[in-house]
């Protein structure tokens, strides 16, 4: 009973979190920030975009949502002229996939080069699965992948899409671009707030903790561990190898926590109660944050009590 | 006056050269030859007038056609010999010198595949020996007459027929193009001293069609197929049940389908009727184009600042940019001072870093006299001592190699103290960030010796492997110091795993072999094919109970002999079955 | 020509309103020296205004994380912490070669080698959205023969050695001043996050010409085999160690917690008496005292009580 | 032409000469001359040595001060009990140390060239004289004797002359900076456990102000305290204090040698 009654608030907040930003769109004003080579981050509202130029056109991480794709495709010719190749969808949620559309609309598809919309066949699943909110044809994916890894090569360098099972949801996807050596890891790492860990869309603490590690294997700091590997987050500023450290240990402290809670065999509400997560509230927790205390720590407490452990991680 | 008689001479100059012909347009494919082999495809087992040897027969009849739906296979285009043969609209342009009005070459589009080459008229030579060989290979072409010759080397391997008939990447084409008014006719003759007996000449002919449009052709790699890592599909020798379709089908001799050069000489008739005593002609020699001469050392730029030195043993990979020189290997010891002036000749930063890729002495006979010289960034901690940033560049390899070449081998005395690694590492991998880019140096296990290590330079795309991958002979598994056939193998699909190709199976990730020229994914993947298929038959000779000896006679790499094999030297090829076999345990995990 | 005159003293006139701080400068461990080099005590918040939240980080701090977590390993001081730690200094000041105008100062510590701009140009921080890095971003205005010094986009990193936090959304702001061979600088961290108001602190420096400084070379290695999802931290409540400064030097646990009314001369009515009185010193006591290095502590671990 | 525009360019040093301030580099010595305003109301702000300035530390304890071997004799040898009955209980109140005591400072001037500042804890006067007279020979004193003036101009290595043009020659940079010499001091104690310094002692004391962008106003102390018999190098310290609206908090109390 209660997972319906869960279901049903996370709706709401999802649909409030769309609506509230439906009436301010015109406010929103997107920012350009160049990240290494030719890899750029816009940010505007909801989920960052990533962007790829380059001779052979340009790659998209990412879309947000649909009344800003005017703005974002301006933005987007400033860097290139480009024909738009690829959009790629990190996860499932209308503030990363609400602009496919729109930006599809916008930039046009020359037939023989037709626009590719790439995501996780997850993201396609629980898109097309009764009881979520309707998304319009366009905005699916088309071309969605099942193995562990896809590789393009795209721009004169190596763009390597990489599943994390069970993360954030089930259908996560990480970008790496390997020549300009940057990684969009959508919102499997979001420095400035605690992860939303989705458990009705599959999403687990230990899925998320082993992406996170996933990262940090990945990444290849400079000097005095800073610089080398840059990584564009779902929401927030650009990171690097140290600032994914600080998060990673985060959620790893307050798994054991929760994990040692539930050895004691304490309830759900006995851990809200213990303010586990007091010495971590004060730096993620502020007044837009969209995932609250207890609301981490109640994912976490799902993930890793057996009942209802839905998102347990297969890898 | 003066400006008049230039002017003559001008015209007087360039008089012949109009005598050329123009043979850019469009140009539409006729399949009145061979039709069933050029478009449906050819018939397994169909080796109908190929003058094939014995190792082609066999690499042809061990083809099994789903080896196409392998990740590195599927975007494969047909090579420069074979784009004329499959579905082959053509559209050529010419490349002029707008200031001498001088055609410097000619381009051709393929409709399969969308394959281009560039046909050099301007007289530049062909590339040494160990630049990276290509699909549509290298060519050169010239006028005689009204026929365009045009000599094409560097071909990667290819087919002579897509049904599993090898052409060895040794190979040279020779192209004849001649243009009678709309019909354009290519003579194309085939030279490949491994696979080849004669000479293999085929023609292919199209007509003018001004307004054929060819499509874009865009292929993408896509794994559908669920199979363990690491499977080639394959028939063992003498289990292909496939062969016998094609006479079957066509009532056709067996003997016939199976090729050769006899096949090509009217003369076979009889020879099919039975009459025994048939003289045929002499084979004509092969004609291997005269590759630029490669004597000493040759350096040659691979991407961004690394670059590969070969001639010094070993192939030696130099990164050289803001921060100061890295290598990968050194070479013979008494190559040092050759390979010193070279990398002086790129940069005149100290050397900071030398990585081994193993223990052998073709690849750190160099270590000592460059580390010396070289200038490390090292320091004390926080004493400001800064006299010992002189120690000398730092030597990395991992933990096995220090092992080994700090211990007595066998008879061989320990090496000397400079010689040895510096700063050993244990686990899968180590990573360094050098020259502004993320360099992450990979452990394969046991593969050519127990102390391997790969170094994959990320930002610039290039791989350098070391004796793992070999292109000049089978890869020497060093038992003695924990060399594998299995850790070979897991070795080569980790690098497959790691490159990612730019187009149609070519170029994006570089690789540098620890011997031989430089190369790509495809190659790797030939050589990876190659492995997978010994293994598997020696493997399967010896579940069936024969012994070592027993498997040297039957000479199960008699097919891959021509090109890899060895008979003298220190890595034969009886060597190399002998340490697969012994490195196939009795369970040896297929 | 003389209007070039002109225009030469119109141009250096405001220059001379600046001070040099070029040159090498040698720390002077002459307060908290056993806290800045030997470095702190597990549990000693002393002397920091903090909130609940940094004092629960610190204390689910476990030293054993540096060697566990190779990301650590290499981790340098950021600029607000190099004042404290190894800060053999050395200053360059990078003029515009055209207008000979001083545009930047460029310090660089011995630790770790942390180097850092300190832009004087006038440039704006860049925006929310870029990097934070470990030297953080800092433009300098002149007040006479005082820097000061605005640094913002500073990486999470650390008021004291022994895990007390210092979040990325800190600002820090410091005072140059220059009394003969005598640099003195007062450093002002910022940080809503984890302390309820600005913590202030000064260090000096001497001249010291005949500095050499030297290369500080890290490169991290996975020494110790540890689980993928391992970070070594205790739990809330189970931190043994955190009595261990009471009782070394004989102080009243309460005060060793830190917090913001711990700092005012009034506490000093308000602490209780220390748990474990003690009578000589036991531990660091001649740090720094001629000839006498201070690394390795004379003292016994505390006595054990129950 | 070219006389106008060496005219037009005097009269723009004499402005430039102007606009640097009046007359001579060195601003007038004492209240006339002070760039900086030290009077109010100062509360120290133990955020350093804290376990040496707010408790009383542990006998033998001198880290961090360059003491020398003489010095670890006297340090050893401390008995507050001896201070007390000799009614030496100020001797950790000299003015070397006073700086680092906790306590609240109030700064006034008593006249137009004495600076006087007075704390709460261990009720201490220092009079800082601007006078620039040698100072009069006194009894040593806990306070001893206080020469201070206005940094002024920073001094300038070379002024170049000016082409003799009379133009004002180059200006070392401004500065607010006050500096104190105090001499004929009492032997006494550097920190509240006996760390001694001698009457030999001569102290020079830098006195800055700066504020922060939450318009707190912050006093800066650099104390550098020189005595050939007790300190190996001299021993430079900073302390800190904010300013306070008021008295509030002015808590008088007698020395104490425990």
């Amino acid at each position: 009973m209660t997972r319906t009654i869960l279901y049903a608030s996370l709706l709401v907040v999802c649909a409030v979190r769309a609506d509230s930003q439906q009436q301010n769109f015109d406010k929103v004003q997107i920012h350009v920030e160049h990240v290494q080579h030719n890899v750029y981050m816009l940010a505007g509202a909801g989920g960052n975009t990533t962007v790829q130029v380059g001779d052979e056109g340009v790659l998209m991480v990412d879309t947000q949502f649909a009344p800003l794709a005017p703005k974002l495709m301006a933005e987007i010719r400033k860097l290139s002229p480009g024909p738009l190749r690829y959009i790629i969808n990190t996860h499932m949620h209308p503030d990363h996939v609400g602009g496919n559309a729109a930006i599809a609309k916008l930039a046009g598809s020359d037939p023989a080069l037709p626009l590719r919309i790439i995501a996780h066949e997850n993201v396609l699943n629980r898109l097309t699965a009764p009881g979520e909110p309707r998304f319009p044809e366009a905005d699916l994916p088309n071309d969605e992948y099942a193995t562990p890894v896809k590789n393009l090569h795209f721009n004169g360098e190596a763009v390597v899409i990489i599943h994390e099972p069970n993360a954030h949801t089930d259908g996560d996807s990480m970008v790496l671009f390997r020549g300009s050596d940057v990684i969009s890891t959508g919102d499997i790492f979001t420095p400035g707030g605690y992860p939303f860990i989705d458990i009705e869309h599959g999403g687990s603490v230990q899925g998320e903790i082993l992406a996170l590690n996933h990262i940090l294997e990945l990444a290849v700091p400079a000097k005095t561990q800073e610089g080398g590997t840059y990584l564009i987050p779902g929401h927030g500023r650009i990171c690097d190898d140290a600032d994914v450290v600080e998060f990673r240990d985060m959620v790893v402290i307050v798994r054991d926590r929760v994990r040692d809670m539930i050895k004691k065999g304490k309830t759900l509400d006995e851990v809200k109660a213990a303010k586990l997560t007091r010495d971590y509230d004060t730096e993620y927790v502020s007044s837009g944050s969209f995932v609250s205390a207890d609301r981490f720590v109640e994912a976490v407490y799902k993930s890793l009590s057996p009942s209802t452990g839905s998102g347990r991680s297969s890898r | 006056m003066t400006v008049s008689r230039f002017a003559i001479a001008t015209v007087l100059l360039s008089f012949p050269l109009l005598g050329q012909y123009d043979l850019s347009g469009e140009w539409g494919a006729r399949y009145h030859e061979d039709q069933s082999e050029r478009i449906p495809g050819p018939e397994l087992g169909d080796y109908l007038g190929l003058p094939i040897t014995d190792a082609a027969r066999l690499r042809a009849d061990s083809w099994d056609a789903s080896i196409a739906t392998l990740p590195e296979w599927q975007c494969r285009p047909h090579p420069a010999d074979y784009g004329s043969r499959g579905p082959a609209d053509l559209r050529i342009w010419k490349e002029v010198d707008n200031q001498t009005q001088q055609v410097i070459a000619y381009h051709t589009h393929v409709q399969w595949q969308a394959q281009e080459r560039t046909i050099w008229m301007d007289g530049r030579p062909h590339p040494p020996e160990d630049a990276p060989h290509t699909w549509q290979g290298f060519s050169t072409g010239k006028w005689e007459g009204n026929q365009l010759t045009v000599i094409t080397t560097h071909l990667k391997e290819g087919y002579a027929r897509r049904n599993g008939v090898p052409r060895s990447d040794r190979a040279t084409l020779v192209e004849h193009w001649v243009r009678h008014g709309d019909f354009l006719t290519l003579v194309s003759i085939i030279h490949d001293p491994v696979y080849l007996t004669d000479p293999f000449i085929r023609t292919t002919n199209w007509v003018l069609s001004p307004y054929q449009s060819i499509d874009p052709y865009p292929c993408e790699v896509a794994e559908e197929v669920e199979r363990p890592e690491g499977k080639v599909p394959h028939h063992l020798p003498g289990e292909n049940k496939f062969l016998n379709e094609f006479p079957d089908k066509y009532h056709l001799p067996a003997a016939a389908t199976r090729g050769g050069r006899e096949t090509m000489y009217p003369e076979y008739r009889l020879a099919m009727r039975g009459s025994a005593s048939i003289v045929f002609p002499e084979a004509s020699p092969q004609y291997t184009a005269p590759a630029e001469p490669q004597h000493g050392i040759h350096v040659q730029r691979v991407r961004g600042g690394i670059y590969m030195l070969s001639g010094a043993g070993g192939n030696i990979t130099i990164d050289a940019g803001s921060e100061g020189v890295l290598l990968v290997d050194t070479g013979l010891p008494d190559k040092t001072d050759q390979v010193l002036a070279e990398i002086g000749k790129i940069s005149d930063k100290p050397v900071r870093y030398i990585i081994d890729t193993h223990l052998h002495a073709d690849h750190t006979g160099g270590n000592e006299k460059i580390a010396k010289l070289g200038q490390t960034i090292a320091g004390g901690d926080v004493t400001n001592l800064t006299d010992d940033a002189r120690e000398g560049a730092k030597v990395i390899a991992h933990q096995n190699v220090l092992n080994r070449m700090s211990a007595p081998d066998g008879d061989k005395p320990a090496s000397p103290f400079g010689m040895l690694p510096t700063d050993a590492y244990f686990g899968s991998h180590k990573d360094l960030f050098f020259n502004d880019e993320g360099i992450r140096i990979v452990h394969p296990k046991n593969a050519h010796t127990d102390g391997d290590s790969m170094v994959f330079f990320r930002r610039s795309d290039v791989i350098s492997t070391g004796d793992v991958f070999t292109m000049n002979g089978y890869p020497f598994l060093d038992l003695a110091h924990g060399g594998s056939i299995q850790g070979e193998l897991d070795a080569l699909n980790q690098i497959l795993g790691m490159v990612i190709t730019a187009h149609n199976e070519e170029a994006g990730t570089y690789i540098i072999p620890g011997h031989g020229r430089l190369c790509d994914a495809a190659d790797v993947a030939y050589y990876r094919d190659m492995l997978t298929i010994i293994r598997d038959r020696i493997l399967d000779m010896k579940k069936r109970g024969m012994t070592l000896d027993q498997v040297q006679t039957a000479n199960p790499t008699r097919d891959y002999d021509p090109r890899w094999g060895a008979t003298s030297g220190f890595w034969t090829t009886r060597m190399f079955v002998a340490a697969v076999y012994q490195g196939l345990g009795e369970k040896g995990r297929p | 020509m003389t209007r070039f005159l002109a225009m030469a003293l119109l141009v250096s006139a405001p220059l001379l309103a600046q001070v040099d701080f070029s040159g090498g400068w040698s720390p002077l461990y002459h307060e908290d020296l056993p806290d800045r080099i030997p470095g702190p005590e597990l549990g000693d918040y002393l002397g920091l205004p903090l909130n609940d939240a940094a004092r629960l980080r610190a204390d689910s701090y476990d030293a054993d994380r540096i060697s566990v977590v190779p990301e650590y390993e290499c981790r340098p001081h950021s600029s607000d912490y190099s004042m404290r730690g190894l800060a053999v200094m050395h200053v360059d000041a990078i003029r515009d070669p055209v207008t000979q105008r001083l545009i930047a100062f460029h310090t660089r510590m011995n630790f770790q080698e942390m180097e850092r701009t300190i832009w004087l140009d006038g440039r704006p921080h860049p925006s929310e959205y870029a990097p934070h890095t470990w030297p953080g971003f800092s433009t300098g205005t002149w007040q006479d023969n005082m820097l000061d010094v605005y640094t913002t986009h500073l990486k999470e990193s650390y008021l004291k050695r022994n895990g007390v936090p210092r979040s990325d959304k800190a600002t820090f702001t410091e005072h140059w001043v220059r009394h003969g061979n005598y640099l003195t600088v007062a450093t002002v961290v910022t940080d809503p996050v984890f302390m309820t108001e600005p913590l202030v602190r000064t260090q000096s420096w001497i001249l010291d010409p005949t500095q050499v400084i030297g290369r500080d070379i890290c490169e991290t290695a996975a020494e110790v085999p540890k689980a993928a999802d391992y970070v070594p931290n205790h739990l809330p409540g189970t931190n043994p160690f955190l009595h261990e400064v009471a009782d070394w030097y004989g102080l009243p646990f309460e005060a060793t917690r830190g917090g913001a009314e711990t700092l005012y001369p009034e506490y000093r009515k308000k602490m209780e008496k220390p748990e474990h009185p003690r009578e000589r010193c036991e531990r660091y006591c001649a740090c720094g005292a001629e000839g006498f290095v201070c690394l390795s502590p004379t003292a016994p671990p505390p006595d054990k009580q129950p | 032409m070219r006389l106008k525009s060496l005219l037009l360019m005097l009269g723009m040093a004499g402005a430039l000469g102007a606009q640097l301030g009046p007359g001579p580099a060195v601003p007038a010595p004492g209240k006339p001359g002070a760039p900086i305003d030290l009077t109010g109301y100062w509360v120290a702000y133990v955020t350093e040595d804290w376990r040496w300035r707010m408790v009383t530390p542990l006998k033998g304890d001198a880290a961090s001060v360059p003491t020398t071997a003489e010095a670890r004799k006297a340090i050893d040898a401390w008995d507050p009990g001896k201070d007390e009955a000799a009614g030496l209980q100020c001797k950790s109140y000299g003015a070397p140390a006073i700086m680092r005591v906790p306590g609240r400072l109030h700064i006034t001037w008593q006249d137009e060239t004495t600076l006087k500042i007075e704390t709460d804890a261990g009720q201490q006067t220092r009079l800082f004289h601007f006078d620039g007279q040698p100072p009069r020979a006194m009894a040593p004193s806990w306070q001893g004797y206080s020469a201070a003036k206005w940094e002024g101009a920073l001094p300038v290595a070379n002024p170049p002359v000016f082409f003799g043009l009379g133009i004002a020659p180059r200006l070392g940079a401004r500065s607010r900076s006050l500096e104190v010499t105090t001499t004929q001091l009492r032997a006494g104690y550097l920190r509240k456990n006996g760390v001694p310094y001698s009457d030999k002692t001569v102290l020079k004391e830098y006195y800055d102000i700066f504020s922060e962008p939450n318009a707190d106003t912050w006093l800066m102390v650099t104390t550098v305290v020189e005595d050939p018999m007790y300190l190996a190098v001299p021993f430079v310290t900073t302390s800190h204090f904010k300013k306070i609206p008021d008295a509030s908090g002015w808590d008088p109390e007698p020395c104490t040698a425990r």
